[in-house]
């Protein structure tokens, strides 16, 4: 029989506002093992599990339940503090009374009830609790960050100075991701590349960073500290040994009608290109669709001007396989298609563009060089209008549900910018709310509008109408002066909702990392794990995890790198003891747990049992508890009931039924 | 007994929950203040692949009115296949149940993920409401399991 | 229950638009092709229903100007579906109030030779009980 | 191919034209149109108020009738198809409007949504394939410049239409390519006339069309198509120098060569 304490957590008022504390103490003493129950205030405090210590010791206690907030909360500190005390920390189970009972529940007498019964569940389920032990398995002392933009890099820079080695896979040739797209950055206006460019050559020259542009991971295996990951090295049709970057053979090269990524399409490139000029690495690559040599057969241009022999067509992908302790997701972001906002006309005018393709017009390496003209007729505008929240807070599928939060502010930036190397042009902003949260973001608005007379209008845009004679109509509302505006513009700028990048998805299940309905991964605590996802060993880096401007970004990509370096600088990790095990009286060395394990931990053995004095030898199953990661299916579809789960056992399931349905 | 009888009806709903999507999007529902009747009691579960079909008719002997699982969205599975044999499962044992007088309304499967504690709450409310119209489960209940 | 409270419920209830997932972005307004015909504008109509401000909604002559051509509808974000308020403002009016915009004697002169049956059939429903 | 069809009110009187060129043109085509028996008006603008069944129920009927002889439901008025398409988006979703009718209708089987309402245009989209029309125009319109005017009842509310894209559409301009002539596109194509406001307003319709006949003028339109009898009265009425506006059928029919003969009968 289990001697098993009780600690009743009020959580301040969080739960006794609404739990009658005292009661579900009170009643937790009728059941069958308890020798000891309590109420405190606060139990994850120093003092409340002081008071877990000390019943533990005073009354020898076998077993734990803390009634409280989620186990995915402070299971860990409850186990730990019982541990200190000398109890298996197993021995502890948490009856959660808050985020399943008094946050949910107005009513006392009804949520004490509750409180009461899931109290019973913990108690009943501890009573069959028995001490388990962790084992050990190793790090692989190296992290993998998946996205080359400033969030991976910046992640894989502070990984890599702590002197762990780091590889970086980028999909696109270059590193740089969205930030290498930007002109300016607020609020400061300093240039993008002149601050992104640095870190991404120390990127590459950092002797424990390791780069592969153009890849992409394939497949991912293992777990916390033994990742194994293949990354498809696309091929490149260039040796990255021999290039020397002279970049003749894109100057050379015949077919330049490919739309330019890197410019959004706004003008185009070679077949064979870097997507800008910085690149890292500067070796470019052949685009297989556009290239001549590749659809004929005929041309070899590229391969003829090259000096240093680099160019070959036979290149094929190439799979790297290489084992990581951690994984730092940073896959960043892209803006959403505008197929569902056609009243703008983004797709009727060349004269409605987005905020990304703005950008590429602001920079002086961009299609025009950088200056503000109508993709139309080449002409300057004289009267620019932004469109606020283009897809963002939207309710229905069309669009996004959420802020984008960045749009406010990198509009300041460019009606400012374009304020001041304009003058001429006058600037107007339709906006639904300003929202400026961030250090100096405020006083960056109120700038524009004050020195810069940018004119900024409360209501939303209902239509933009292209006119006969090029110029642009917008139809929208002025709230305050409770008018319709029609405004005549030449340019519209749409500050369009941003989405994480494509293929985020797919990177999230091959993790079997959360994500959420709108392509964002989950982070393990939205306060307190902001930068970990719930799946061990892996840590999210900027957009991927929720929109962020580029500090945010950076402070987030730091924080991922510490997380990951606090995983690599263990050298053993204690693995979760809650496995499955198979009785060896009971199996009948049928195959079917092996065949639904999706680890691969369970193999068989020949072994000699001793039942009921018959001694025979029998094929057994056998779980191999290093790779055992405690998911159960074996356990359910064992047809003779041989398998159980440690910690979730049959029994302690059964166990909370029948206390829940007594 | 005449008495009990009168008294509202309160059924006895069993949830088994995933501890990665679903009890999470439990937790959420509770820190996002969305209320269901208390009448759900939640059991965690390392996955919904860990749910025995005898738990279900465990609790339905015991005298549950009605038991929902919920698990990561297909695909989703923290453990990456889980949820589908869950899901074979459940279509099998839910499809005898119903065979032998325990309606389909009173089971359920519903993938609900750790963002989406909206979800949650709206799904354990339908599921409560659908259980009141259904009324008390008598099929399976087994005196004899009664303490 | 006062009387402006019920109709506001009522107005919720025909329309099957809850006016609270409204965000004040003005689309409905910007968009609406009868602006300026109206006295009571697309969005602030949402917040008059809102604020159960129901008394000068039914005086209004916006219930008589739009033209159900679910622009608001279209492009709202929020979907809150302005239109089907107004429509159920007018309703509202012309089902408990005898309200009648269109009166039988005056159809004759509005008739012309080209004009459509479609033309008098919708009218009368918008119009009319 | 035999479809059910819906003339509805203004196709049987003033807007002949609009309902005999269909039929001539889907005969050329290879498919036929079965008038629904007793039909009666849509009501022309579809109830919006969620708590009206009566005015639903001649939609109900049609669909139902549609539904027994196994037939999609062809549609040619904008407006019927605008009516009819959201009630049967009703009886396939609302629950409470779906028992309601069929309390009303006591049918041997309850409708539900099971037919599939296709406008005339989507048919030769979806079934025949405007490469199809293609091929069988016989004096393709080459060189004429024809603005398509949809109006709003066609594309909106968009969800359930699902006619097009409704900020952005183009099944008229594939049509207007089909028959060898070259659309002309331009914004104000998806904006109201006025509709019934003109029987009290005219000037407010007056204003209204005079921006889509502006607007696809400067865009160098010669003449419009429309599918709806009230858009092509208000759009005639509107404008003194406005641009010609043809029901589509007419120049379809026009285009397969059977125009002459539907006006011989």
């Amino acid at each position: 029989m289990q001697r098993i304490g009780v600690f009743v957590c009020h959580c301040g008022s969080n739960i006794a506002a609404t739990v009658d504390v005292k009661k579900v103490a009170e009643m937790a003493l009728l059941e069958p093992g308890v020798v000891h129950a309590e109420d405190y205030q606060y139990m994850c405090s120093e003092a409340g599990q002081e008071k877990i210590i000390e019943a533990i010791r005073e009354k020898n206690l076998t077993g734990v339940v803390v009634c409280s907030c989620s186990p995915r909360m402070h299971e860990t500190t409850f186990r730990k503090a019982a541990e200190k005390a000398g109890l298996n920390p197993y021995m502890v189970e948490i009856a959660n009374i808050r985020e399943h009972c008094s946050w949910i529940h107005k009513d006392m007498e009804e949520a004490t009830k509750k409180a009461v019964i899931l109290t019973r569940a913990a108690i009943a389920k501890v009573n069959l609790n028995t001490p388990l032990k962790p084992g050990e398995s190793r790090v692989t002392k190296r992290a993998l960050v998946i996205g080359g933009g400033i969030a991976g890099i910046q992640t894989a820079l502070d990984i890599a100075d702590a002197g762990y080695e780091v590889d970086i896979v980028e999909r696109e040739p270059s590193i740089g991701g969205r930030m290498s797209q930007l002109d300016k950055t607020f609020p400061t206006l300093d240039c993008s590349a002149c601050i992104l460019t640095p870190k991404m050559v120390e990127a590459s020259a950092h002797e424990k960073i390791n780069i592969y542009t153009y890849s992409e991971v394939e497949k991912v295996s293992g777990f916390v500290g033994d990742f194994t990951v293949d990354i498809r090295k696309k091929a490149r049709y260039v040796d990255m040994d021999k290039c020397t970057g002279c970049g003749v053979c894109q100057e050379k090269c015949p077919s330049k009608k490919a739309p330019s990524e890197f410019n959004r399409g706004l003008n185009t490139r070679s077949a064979i290109y870097t997507p800008f000029a910085q690149a890292i690495p500067n070796v470019p690559v052949i685009d297989t669709d556009s290239c001549i040599k590749f659809k004929t057969g005929k041309c070899g241009v590229c391969s003829k001007v090259c000096q240093a022999g680099a160019i070959d067509y036979t290149q094929k992908d190439e799979i790297v396989s290489q084992k990581y302790g951690a994984i730092v997701v940073a896959t960043g972001f892209d803006t959403i298609k505008l197929d569902n906002y056609d009243e703008y006309a983004y797709s009727q005018s060349k004269d409605v563009i987005t905020s990304l393709e703005l950008e590429r017009i602001m920079n002086a390496a961009g299609p025009t060089k950088g200056h503000l003209e109508r993709f139309s007729d080449g002409k300057a505008p004289k009267e620019m209008v932004f469109i606020q929240c283009v897809g963002s807070r939207c309710a229905d599928d069309r669009g996004k549900p959420y802020c984008s939060k960045i749009c406010c502010m990198y509009t300041a930036k460019h009606a400012m910018l374009i304020r001041d190397k304009y003058p001429d042009v006058n600037v107007t902003v339709f906006y639904i709310d300003v929202r400026t949260p961030g250090k100096n973001f405020d006083e960056f608005y109120r700038r524009a509008v004050e020195q810069y007379g940018v004119n900024y209008i409360k209501g939303q845009v209902g239509k933009v109408i292209p006119q006969p004679n090029g110029k642009l109509l917008v139809q929208g509302s002025d709230l305050l002066d409770n008018r319709q505006i029609l405004k005549e513009a030449d340019m519209v700028v749409l500050a369009t909702a941003i989405e994480p990048n494509e293929g985020v998805r797919k990177i999230a299940t091959m993790l079997t990392a959360s994500i959420d309905t709108n392509n964002f991964l989950t982070e393990a605590h939205a306060k307190l794990r902001p930068v970990e996802s719930p799946t061990a060993g892996i840590f999210l880096s900027g957009v991927c995890q929720g929109p962020k401007d580029i500090p945010e970004t950076v402070a987030q990509a730091g924080a991922a790198a510490v997380k990951a370096i606090g995983l690599l600088a263990k050298d053993k990790l204690l693995t979760n003891p809650c496995t499955a095990q198979s009785d060896e009286l009971l199996c009948n060395g049928c195959s079917t747990c092996a065949n639904v394990c999706p680890y691969g931990a369970i193999s068989y053995e020949d072994k000699e049992v001793n039942d009921h004095g018959i001694r025979e030898t029998r094929r057994i199953a056998v779980v191999n508890s290093a790779l055992c990661q405690g998911c159960g299916a074996c356990t359910v579809t064992c047809p003779s009931g041989a398998m159980d789960l440690q910690g979730f056992s049959n029994r302690q399931i059964l166990a909370e039924v029948d206390a829940i349905c007594r | 007994m005449s008495i009990e009888a009168k008294e509202e009806f309160r059924p006895k709903i069993v949830a088994f929950c995933c501890n990665w999507c679903s009890y999470a999007g439990a937790d959420l529902a509770g820190s996002s203040r969305l209320g269901y009747p208390a009448d759900v009691k939640i059991i965690r579960v390392p996955c919904s692949c860990r749910v025995n079909p005898m738990f279900i008719l465990r609790a339905f002997e015991k005298g549950a009115d009605g038991v929902i699982m919920c698990g990561c969205h297909p695909g989703d599975c923290h453990y990456s296949t889980g949820n589908y044999y869950a899901r074979r499962r459940m279509t099998l044992l839910f499809s005898m149940l119903d065979y032998i007088g325990v309606e389909n309304g009173r089971t359920r499967v519903e993938w609900v993920s750790a963002a989406e504690g909206v979800k949650f709450s709206t799904t354990m409310n339908e599921f409560v409401e659908k259980i009141h119209s259904l009324g008390k489960n008598v099929r399976l209940g087994d005196l004899r399991c009664r303490n | 229950m006062s009387s402006e409270k019920k109709q506001a419920e009522l107005i919720r209830e025909i329309s099957g638009v809850n006016p609270l997932k409204c965000m004040k972005c003005g689309k409905c307004s910007a968009t609406c092709p009868a602006y300026n015909e109206m006295d009571i504008k697309p969005h602030q109509f949402v917040s008059y229903v809102a604020n159960e401000n129901i008394e000068a909604l039914v005086q209004s002559k916006s219930l008589w100007k739009c033209l159900s051509c679910f622009a608001c509808v279209e492009r709202c974000p929020r979907d809150v579906q302005p239109g089907r308020l107004i429509d159920a403002a007018r309703q509202v009016v012309v089902r408990q109030r005898g309200g009648n915009y269109l009166k039988a004697d005056e159809i004759p002169e509005l008739l012309d030779p080209e004009l459509p049956q479609q033309l008098l059939v919708s009218a009368f429903r918008r119009y009319r009980r | 191919m035999k479809y059910s069809y819906y003339p509805g009110c203004t196709l049987k009187n003033k807007a002949k034209a609009l309902d005999v060129y269909a039929r001539a043109s889907a005969k050329a085509l290879g498919f036929e149109l079965e008038e629904i028996k007793d039909w009666q008006c849509c009501g022309g603008v579809y109830p919006l108020g969620s708590d009206e069944i009566a005015t639903k129920l001649s939609s109900v009927r049609a669909l139902n009738d549609a539904k027994e002889k196994q037939q999609d439901l062809v549609t040619l008025c904008s407006a019927c198809h605008h009516v009819i398409k959201r009630v049967n988006d009703d009886m396939k979703n609302v629950e409470d409007i779906r028992t309601r009718a069929n309390n009303y209708m006591k049918l041997d089987e309850p409708y539900a949504g099971e037919t599939t309402v296709l406008h005339f245009l989507e048919v030769l989209r979806d079934r025949v394939g405007f490469d199809t029309v293609k091929e069988k125009v016989k004096n393709p319109l080459t060189g004429k410049k024809i603005g398509a005017y949809y109006g709003c009842l066609l594309l909106r509310p968009g969800k359930i239409l699902e006619f097009d894209n409704p900020e952005n559409p183009k099944i008229m301009e594939d049509f207007i390519r089909a028959l060898g002539a070259e659309p002309v596109i331009y914004p104000y194509r998806n904006e109201c006339c006025g509709g019934y406001i003109s029987l009290k307003e005219k000037e407010m319709s007056g204003n209204m069309c005079g921006n889509i006949m502006e607007s696809a003028k400067g865009f160098g339109a010669d003449l419009l198509i429309t599918a709806c009898p009230l858009c092509l009265y208000n759009l005639n009425a509107s404008t003194q120098d406005g641009l010609p506006v043809y029901y589509f059928t007419e120049l379809l029919a026009e285009a397969l060569g059977v125009k002459e003969e539907v006006a011989q009968v």
